[in-house]
């Protein structure tokens, strides 16, 4: 065991709606060591945004509430905090990168204004040091003409060049944790190529955590060192990337590798597509949430929730057939 | 006879038993400045230019007349004329002139002394550029020396002199009118009682007192006169103390500063009447017995009741104030009074059994609205008849009224005591097509009549040819002669000397009149 | 910018030949003589002739037309029939009282409305919220004459605290000037006060739900810098154009306004002008009033370039 | 026991579907807006007024009674009191409403309509054709409504259907403007091009794609301009230019009460508080269908 | 196995003006599609892949006549359709189809699934009413709806089945062309995968030919026959769907395919870095328009344009390395 910065424990968050409580979060559990990066893989409404919100405590006003579960940061809780303890973990403790850079920049001020806010919100800095760890911030995510840049407005850089100037924001204040939700799915992929680089070299640099949440697995091969697979709001899977790959547990992981068309594949056969679609969050809670799209459903699937057990050294599944002494094994499709 | 009437001599007492009313000491004080309400907004001082009533108010404190009225308007009184003869043939008056008489000083001149060769040129202008034509009977202007000019006129004008009373008339130095050209509205200059210090479009004008006035030096430091177009604001505003004589005061107006203990009201019936019109020539009022049906109908002691609520107001029966000196009491009987029954009989004889539809116009003021909505009550629940109200504003009513498109319109008239101004302008046919006598009243005898009175210069002769004239007018049955307003008048207590006139006319210092200010 | 400006100067032009054409059509539409309205009753109909001919309005209407174009063209808005004066001096005398009483009020409901607006948004659902917003409904929904005179009986009848009209003289200091403005104010600001609370709470409804807000928080900025600094600036832009359409009502409403508080500006020169059938003066009222909505208009979209740094470019970028 | 095992299953899913899409139609929706729904309350009740005013009216509006006038509200037999003519305000103010809400609704259907026709055909025309109406548009904006109105007055006299038309014509441009920026959102939309791809003719496209599309903020902007007109009718009539006596309208309701404010204060209180209600009724309303229609817009 | 050419597209371009804030500005052109040429085989799968921006949409939204082309042909049964107007253009909406990318916005939110699919029947005149109601629900089975769904809203359905209603739409016309616009690009990777079937079955039950545009290589691997390779606004490489992973030619190409992210955690993969900006596709451009990032680059890139010419056997490229 390495030297954890995170560890989430049965995590719940709850938005109550008007028109019912979606268990948005509902059981997640993952533990993250500094220096690595974790991903956080899961069909669309899943909860992996909700996850990474509730993990920097920002849900949404008026509805979503954590009703259960732990967050540690660093050995402190992070449900306890005061506000102004809230204030510094934001932003120098824990970055966050979301999904569409153009709308995480406000439109209507310059960048480096931007920047430089940030900066001196976390650091004992003039205005003029505050420049200037902006502009070196921006040249080291590879931005040519970081001076003049800083006066640039979000609408006049490409999707790419905002991405890079909101991770220059991100390792500007030396953060432990770096929460990147989906950082990349609105580049192109050449460009997305670039920016997962620059994330991998701030990690080298400044031995920051990342958590990535993303939709595409080819990403979290690419990035991670540990998956977490997601399921309606539960944890369904949890352990190394490459265990993942190779052997894949829980069968919603199967469907989901299977599912995405592979590049080297030559046949133009059907893909495994899982039937059905994901349940509605509201009434998800007292059975696995998989049962009825599994084809390996057994009775015991629709009565029980099954729990999030250690199947083997550091890989967790939530499955009742593979917790069980008859363990179901993939059939391996190449 | 029709109800109580007022004889011009009662004059109106504001009688409130409760009210305690504020006393005053009685001494003519110097000093103050009179601020004064206007309910309309005078547009252009410029005597031969003014066309409403609220621009004379302050011309006529800057300037005067050569002639002017008595303050009773019993009679035309030397002004800056000492006195006058008239020919023989009624065709040329002679005016002898004050020697001590000093226009304001000007940009233009520096307060000269004022002589003929003003009269003449201020009366020729008036005739050549006056729009209201009000000085349109003369001829020429002939100065004999300074203090002595003859005024020519192509035949005997028996309302020449009343036509000089007019603020229009009044008497302003050449070079002023010449020096400021289109702008001499904004810096009158004459010879009256104040100066124009200032005046502001919608605003306000503000005179100060002449020093060097020949009548006498007024009390008052000056006057402002302020618009102010909301009859609500006007009374609050004399409340308030913000004016200090609020003129031309109606509806509840007059009921407020009657009741309110800080202020007093001044009222005096006024040279008006307020009448309904039937049209003479088409339609069916064009038929006499409907006309008599139609005013048979109609209660006018109940209608000025309803109308005028706060009693600013007498129910009237003939188309001649009663303050005008050809008015005859003897002819109120002979207007049919209220009698619903035969109303009706007299309807069913015209053919209208079953009633008829017709249109009132008026102009969209409360009164006149308040008088249309309770005469259609009568119409109908008389006669059936259904009176369709069309209250438009003043532009639409007019176009409607004199191009004699009317049914029936209403509205009222005011002017001087001279009969000629209402008789001649309401009833003569020379005067169709025009908002007068918008509804086509033509009699031969009464053209007659008429034009004959115009010419006659004994005011006793013109009476009697106006009073023939008037019964004749009475007898055809027109209209609905059915209210003469008062002249109303809030006033705070601490101003002193004013003198109400009849037409309206404020005068705050003359031969006769010095208002004062008493300090608080 | 300059070429925005420039362009949009370049709009005005065909906006103001509608409004001329339409009030010249529109005032030769009204029934009446302005020669005889402005003779009164007691004219002859041969009077009115010779003053119809004085006027030219004996000539045809399309002569008429174009000659008045013909003098605006050179700069001559004309001469009123009914004050005889240039209709550019009336409305030049008229022009800056009823923009004092138009702007003051719609500045002062702005001072006082956006922050309430602000904070309804923050705090949506709350008591505050509920109470403003339904303060600001009342508001919307108050005919502006009969707010003006309870105005008027309250504080100037009943309390004697404030003048009921006029407009007070700077010859008695400005605060004369300021004292006769309150009541005129408050009854111009009403409307204006609680349409901006509203607009800002919507407006800032949305823009708090917009990602960057959350991103803001994220990166551990401080609430009231979000909120006022961040949050404001981007909820700005339809405030202003609010505050454009604000200003043209703000002058309509001035026209009841002034004739209860006895305020000398444009409206009671337009209601004049309209009874007394003055044509000229109701085209040149018009045609001003029209460039004063054009121009704050403009000004509203330089406003709009300034805030949003985007608005000058949009359309010129392009692609990716 | 089966009924759990149905927990995520198709039945009950669409059985939720069912219930959210209850939830979710704009009448339930509505229903929870408790702002809204009082205001729908006051616009009923003063439409049951309009509806009713012949069962309700407790006196004939305009019989005179020159006997009793300005009584006092809760004087014997008038509720509401007596107005300068001895009628009996509470039935004037019930008639009054027929009016006031007539001219409202018919000036924002006149305005509505034509202002939408001319926004849909000049958003979707674009080019010279929308150029034109839409200077004219602004022309008439930049008119001041005031004007506008006494001028229209002027030219079409007094009565009710001249009052709607003057309103409703003031009210055409504000209408093409809405329409026609939604038509330029809508027009650019995917569905339609998917329309155009399909051969649909353009009035197809505009009648039954665009223009269906582009309704929801027209319909609030109705609502909150029916608020709109009823002052607008008040303010002619302040003006002296709005309904001939003796018909009741709220607007000269209150213009005669503005005359007798000192004798009878409640005349003015009593018709401005109606007018009041009503606007705000139909504010509200607007407001909670605009709350009820903007997620959906912005998805 | 001689294929027959459906659609032939040449020298097709298409320019959009670019209007300034003010008309006062000049107005700008945009090249957002220069000078493509492409043949498109019956039966056959045309995948088109490129970055954002490169003039995908365009392509298919002018061979379905959204955009008008601004020169070019596109020559379907022999004929120039290019400048059809009225009827003949009605009739020729019916060959051609699109599905487009987002099946959120693709669809009338105030229409049922069953009126939308309903509608092209009724614009061309076919069918009586009631057999048009038997054709969308057999439509709506083969595209895996439910025949309860009918009398649904859109916003009641998930994206997928949003897609399956905008697929049935499009057949309903019975066309023979149906050019996919990033049909799945909005959906998730399991939904992806039943569109992907569905599309492929349906491809097979009606002899359709495909023009399908991605941006996700894999996807567009998976589906193709052939690959056209799209860099601002114009082919660079065309060549079977096999050789583009085997052998690519053209350096985009290349460096789109090392940019794509690796299949395992156990590969490990070498990239071809792009350095700089992708240059706008506004004004007019010289040389090749990769010149300004390829790594090859040479003198004569940046002068003179490339053609798309065979560098082998069914296999174009447009480089100069090549030629
Ligand atoms: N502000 C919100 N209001 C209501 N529901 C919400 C809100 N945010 C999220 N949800 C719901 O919570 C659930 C989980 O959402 P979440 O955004 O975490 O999913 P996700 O896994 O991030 O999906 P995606 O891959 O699409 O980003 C979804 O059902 C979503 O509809
Ligand atoms: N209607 C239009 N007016 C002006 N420019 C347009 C228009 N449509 C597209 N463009 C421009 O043309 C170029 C090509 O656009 P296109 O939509 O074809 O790209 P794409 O390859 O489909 O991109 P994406 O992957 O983002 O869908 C882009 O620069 C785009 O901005
Ligand atoms: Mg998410
Ligand atoms: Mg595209």
């Amino acid at each position: 065991m390495g030297d954890v910065i995170l560890r989430v424990n049965d995590l719940k968050t709850y938005l109550f709606l008007a028109s019912g409580t979606a268990k948005a979060v509902d059981g997640v559990s993952f533990t993250l060591e500094r220096g690595k990066t974790m991903g956080i893989v899961g069909e669309s409404g899943s909860g992996k945004s909700v996850t990474a919100s509730s993990i920097i405590r920002l849900l949404p006003r008026n509805t979503g509430r954590i009703v259960g579960g732990e967050i540690e940061f660093d050995g402190r809780n992070v449900l306890r905090l005061d506000k102004k303890e809230l204030m510094e973990y934001r932003g120098r403790d824990v970055s966050m990168i979301f999904q569409d850079p153009m709308t995480s920049l406000d439109p209507v001020f310059k960048i480096g204004d931007q920047m430089v806010e940030m900066i001196l919100a976390h650091q004992e800095v003039t205005k003029d040091e505050a420049r200037n760890i902006a502009i070196d911030a921006l040249k080291k995510v590879g931005i040519p003409n970081p001076e003049s840049r800083m006066n640039s407005y979000p609408y006049e850089l490409s999707g790419g060049m905002c991405q890079r100037v909101i991770i220059a924001m991100a390792i500007s204040s030396k953060p432990k944790l770096v929460i990147a939700d989906e950082p990349t799915t609105a580049l192109d992929v050449t460009v997305q190529a670039q920016v997962l680089d620059l994330l991998k070299e701030m990690q080298k640099h400044q031995d920051t955590a990342i958590l990535l949440i993303t939709h595409n697995l080819g990403v979290v091969w690419d990035m991670c060192d540990t998956v977490m697979v997601m399921y309606a709001g539960k944890t369904v899977e949890y352990t190394t990337a490459k265990r993942l790959y190779a052997e894949p547990q829980h069968p919603y992981t199967w469907g989901l590798l299977d599912s995405m068309p592979k590049l080297s594949d030559e046949s133009k056969s059907h893909l495994a597509a899982i039937p059905g679609t994901p349940p509605d969050l509201r009434l998800t809670g007292e059975c696995c949430n998989f049962h009825n799209r599994c084809p390996y459903a057994l009775d015991v699937c629709s009565n029980k929730v099954p729990e999030l057990i250690e199947v083997s050294d550091g890989h967790f599944v939530a499955c009742h057939r593979q917790t069980g002494k008859e363990k179901l094994t993939r059939e391996v499709k190449i | 006879g029709c109800g109580n009437k007022a004889t011009p001599t009662t004059p109106v007492t504001p009688t409130t038993p409760t009210k305690a009313e504020i006393v005053v000491p009685g001494t003519p004080t110097k000093g103050g400045v009179l601020t004064v309400s206007l309910t309309a907004s005078p547009k252009n001082l410029d005597p031969v230019k003014y066309t409403g009533t609220y621009e004379s108010q302050i011309i006529q404190n800057v300037g005067d007349t050569l002639v002017s009225y008595k303050m009773d308007l019993s009679e035309v009184i030397p002004n800056l004329a000492k006195e006058w003869s008239i020919s023989e043939d009624g065709k040329a008056y002679t005016f002898k002139l004050r020697d001590d008489v000093f226009f304001h000083p000007g940009k233009y001149q520096t307060g000269r002394k004022m002589v003929a060769e003003d009269i003449k040129y201020s009366l020729e202008r008036s005739f050549k550029l006056s729009a209201m034509k009000r000085l349109d009977m003369i001829e020429s202007v002939e100065v004999v020396n300074d203090y002595e000019v003859i005024v020519h006129l192509p035949e005997p004008n028996a309302v020449f002199l009343t036509a000089l009373t007019n603020s229009g008339n009044i008497i302003v130095p050449k070079e002023e009118v010449e020096g400021w050209g289109d702008e001499f509205g904004n810096h009158l200059v004459g010879t009256g009682p104040f100066m124009m210090k200032e005046f502001k479009l919608d605003e306000e004008a503000v005179l100060v007192r002449n020093e060097k006035y020949w009548a006498q030096v007024p009390h008052l430091d000056g006057v402002t006169f302020k618009v102010i177009t909301d009859m609500s604001q006007n009374a609050n505003a004399l409340r308030t103390g913000e004016v200090d004589f609020a003129s031309g005061l109606t509806g509840e107006a007059v009921k407020v500063i009657r009741e309110d203990a800080n202020v007093k009201l001044l009222e005096t019936p006024g040279l008006h009447v307020a009448y309904i019109y039937f049209n003479q020539v088409s339609g069916p009022t064009k038929d006499k017995k409907v006309r008599e049906a139609l005013i048979k109908a109609v209660d006018i002691n109940e209608l000025v009741k309803g109308v005028y609520q706060y009693g600013e107001a007498k129910p009237a029966a003939l188309p001649l104030p009663p303050g005008s000196w050809g008015y005859d009491e003897s002819l109120v009987s002979q207007v049919p009074t209220y009698d619903p029954a035969a109303a009706k009989k007299l309807l069913a004889e015209a053919g209208y059994a079953d009633g008829f539809k017709t249109t009132l116009y008026i102009s969209n003021t409360a009164l006149r609205i308040k008088m249309g909505t309770i005469l259609q009550q009568y119409f109908k629940t008389n006669l059936n008849v259904d009176l369709d109200v069309q209250a438009s504003e003043w532009g639409t009513f007019s176009e409607i009224a004199s191009k004699g498109n009317a049914e029936i319109f209403a509205m009222s008239w005011t002017w001087y005591p001279d009969p000629f101004f209402f008789l001649n302008k309401i009833f003569a046919s020379s005067a169709i097509g025009s908002l007068g006598n918008g509804q086509g009243y033509s009699n031969p005898e009464v053209d007659k009549l008429l034009a004959d009175a115009l010419i006659a210069t004994d005011q006793d002769e013109r009476a009697t040819m106006y009073k023939k004239a008037l019964k004749l007018i009475v007898d055809d049955l027109p209209g609905i002669f059915y209210a003469n307003e008062n002249v109303t008048w809030g006033i705070s207590p601490y101003v002193q000397g004013v003198v109400q006139r009849a037409d309206g006319s404020i005068f705050l210092c003359n031969t006769e009149v010095n208002a004062w200010k008493v300090a608080k | 910018m300059i070429k925005t400006i420039i362009n949009r100067l370049l709009q005005v032009i065909p906006i103001l030949l509608v409004v001329v054409t339409m009030t010249f059509i529109l005032t030769r539409m009204v029934p009446g003589d302005p020669a005889a309205t402005m003779l009164g009753p007691q004219a002859s109909a041969e009077e009115i002739a010779k003053l119809r001919d004085q006027l030219g309005l004996n000539d045809s209407l399309i002569k008429q037309y174009f000659s008045y174009l013909g003098d605006l063209l050179r700069g001559n808005f004309g001469k009123s029939y009914s004050y005889n004066k240039p209709v550019i001096d009336l409305i030049l005398n008229k022009l800056p009282n009823t923009l004092l009483i138009s702007i003051t009020s719609l500045v002062i409901a702005v001072l006082i409305a956006v922050p309430i607006g602000i904070i309804s948004a923050v705090k949506q659902y709350s008591i505050f919220d509920y109470v403003a917003m339904v303060l600001a409904l009342v508001g919307v929904s108050m005919p502006i004459f009969w707010l003006g005179l309870m105005l008027v009986l309250v504080f100037s009848v009943n309390l004697g605290w404030l003048p009921s009209l006029g407009m007070g003289s700077m010859d008695n200091g400005l605060w004369d000037v300021i004292v006769h403005m309150i009541l005129p104010v408050s009854c111009l600001a009403t409307i204006p006060a609680a349409t901006f609370a509203r607009i800002t709470r919507s407006s800032m409804l949305e823009v708090i739900n917009n990602d960057f807000i959350k991103s803001l928080r994220a990166r551990g900025i401080k609430e009231w810098r979000v909120i006022f600094l961040h949050g404001l600036k981007n909820a700005l832009p339809p405030i202003v154009t609010v505050f454009g359409l604000q200003l043209a009502h703000a002058f309509t409403g001035a026209i009841l306004t002034e004739t209860i508080f006895a305020w000398p500006g444009m409206g009671t020169l337009i209601v004049g002008a309209v009874e007394n059938r003055d044509y000229v003066l109701i085209q040149g009222a018009v045609l001003f009033t029209a460039l004063v909505f054009v121009f704050v208009n403009l000004f509203v979209d330089m406003a709009y370039m300034v805030i949003n740094p985007r608005v000058t470019y949009e359309g010129t970028k392009g692609g990716a | 026991m089966e009924r759990r095992k149905d927990q995520l299953g198709r039945d009950a899913h669409s059985e939720m579907l069912k219930k959210e899409r209850r939830a979710n139609s704009a009448w339930n929706m509505l229903k929870r807006n408790k702002t809204a729904m009082f205001g729908l309350g006051i616009v009923c009740i003063m439409l049951f007024m309009v509806a009713g005013a012949n069962f309700l009216a407790p006196y004939d509006p305009n019989a005179l009674k020159l006997g009793s006038t300005y009584l006092k509200p809760f004087s014997a037999g008038h509720i509401l009191g007596t107005d300068e003519f001895g009628r009996d305000l509470l039935s004037r103010i019930i008639y009054g409403s027929r009016i006031s809400i007539l001219v409202a609704i018919g000036a924002t259907f006149i305005g509505g309509l034509i202002g939408v026709l001319l926004g849909l055909v000049s958003g979707y025309m674009g080019g010279v054709i929308d150029s034109i109406v839409m200077r004219i548009m602004d022309g008439m904006l930049a008119f001041p409504f005031v004007l506008l109105s006494i001028i229209l007055m002027t030219i079409l006299g007094t009565g009710v259907f001249n009052v709607i038309l003057a309103i409703g014509i003031a009210n055409i441009p504000s209408f093409a403007r809405i329409v026609r920026g939604q038509v330029l959102i809508v027009k650019n939309e995917e569905y339609c091009n998917a329309v155009r791809v399909i051969g649909a003719s353009g009035p197809r496209l505009l009648f039954s794609h665009i223009l269906p599309n582009a309704l929801s903020p027209i319909i609030v902007y109705a609502t909150l301009n029916v608020a709109g007109a009823i002052i607008s009718e008040a303010a002619l009539s302040f003006l002296g230019l709005g309904i001939t006596p003796p018909t009741a309208s709220w607007g000269n309701i209150l213009r005669a009460g503005k005359d007798s404010l000192n004798t009878a204060p409640h005349i003015a209180t009593i018709s401005g508080i109606f007018i009041l209600l009503t606007v705000l009724g139909f504010n509200l309303l607007g407001d909670g269908i605009r709350d009820v229609l903007d997620p959906k817009m912005k998805k | 196995m001689e294929k027959k050419v459906i659609l032939s597209i040449r020298n097709l371009s298409k320019d959009f003006r670019i209007r300034g804030g003010s008309f006062l500005e000049k107005p700008k052109t945009l090249h957002a599609l220069s000078d493509v040429s492409v043949d498109v085989y019956e039966g056959e799968t045309l995948g088109i892949i490129g970055e954002s921006g490169c003039g995908k949409s365009t392509f298919g939204r002018c061979i379905v006549k959204l955009h008008k082309a601004t020169s070019g042909e596109i020559i379907y049964n022999g004929e120039d359709i290019v400048g059809k107007t009225g009827p003949e253009l009605k009739k020729l909406r019916k060959e051609l189809q699109i599905i487009f990318q987002d099946p959120y916005s693709s669809l009338d939110p105030r229409k049922t699934a069953g009126k939308t699919i309903e509608e092209p029947m009724i614009v061309h005149e076919m069918n009586d009413p009631k057999t048009r109601r038997e054709r969308v629900l057999s439509l709506m089975k083969e595209v895996g709806l439910d025949s309860q769904h009918t009398h649904r809203f859109p916003h009641e359905f998930s994206g997928g089945q949003r897609q399956r209603i905008n697929v049935a739409r499009a057949l309903a016309l019975e066309p023979k062309i149906i050019v996919c616009d990033e049909p799945v690009s909005a959906l998730d990777v399991s939904v992806q995968a039943q569109v992907l079937n569905l599309l492929n079955d349906l491809q097979k039950a009606h002899d359709l030919t495909l023009i399908f545009i991605s941006h996700d290589l894999s996807v567009i691997r998976h589906v193709s026959d052939r690959i056209a390779i799209m860099y601002l606004g114009k082919i660079v490489e065309l060549c079977k769907a096999e050789e583009i992973y085997t052998d690519p030619l053209h350096p985009y190409t290349k460096a789109l395919l090392s940019a794509i992210p690796p299949e395992s955690p156990f590969e490990k993969k070498e990239r071809i870095q792009l350095v700089g900006e992708i240059p706008s596709p506004i004004g007019e451009r010289k040389g090749c328009s990769l010149a300004t990032r390829c790594p090859y680059v040479m003198d004569r890139c940046r002068v003179e344009t490339p053609e798309l010419k065979e560098v082998k056997e069914g296999h174009r490229a447009a480089c100069f390395l090549y030629f």
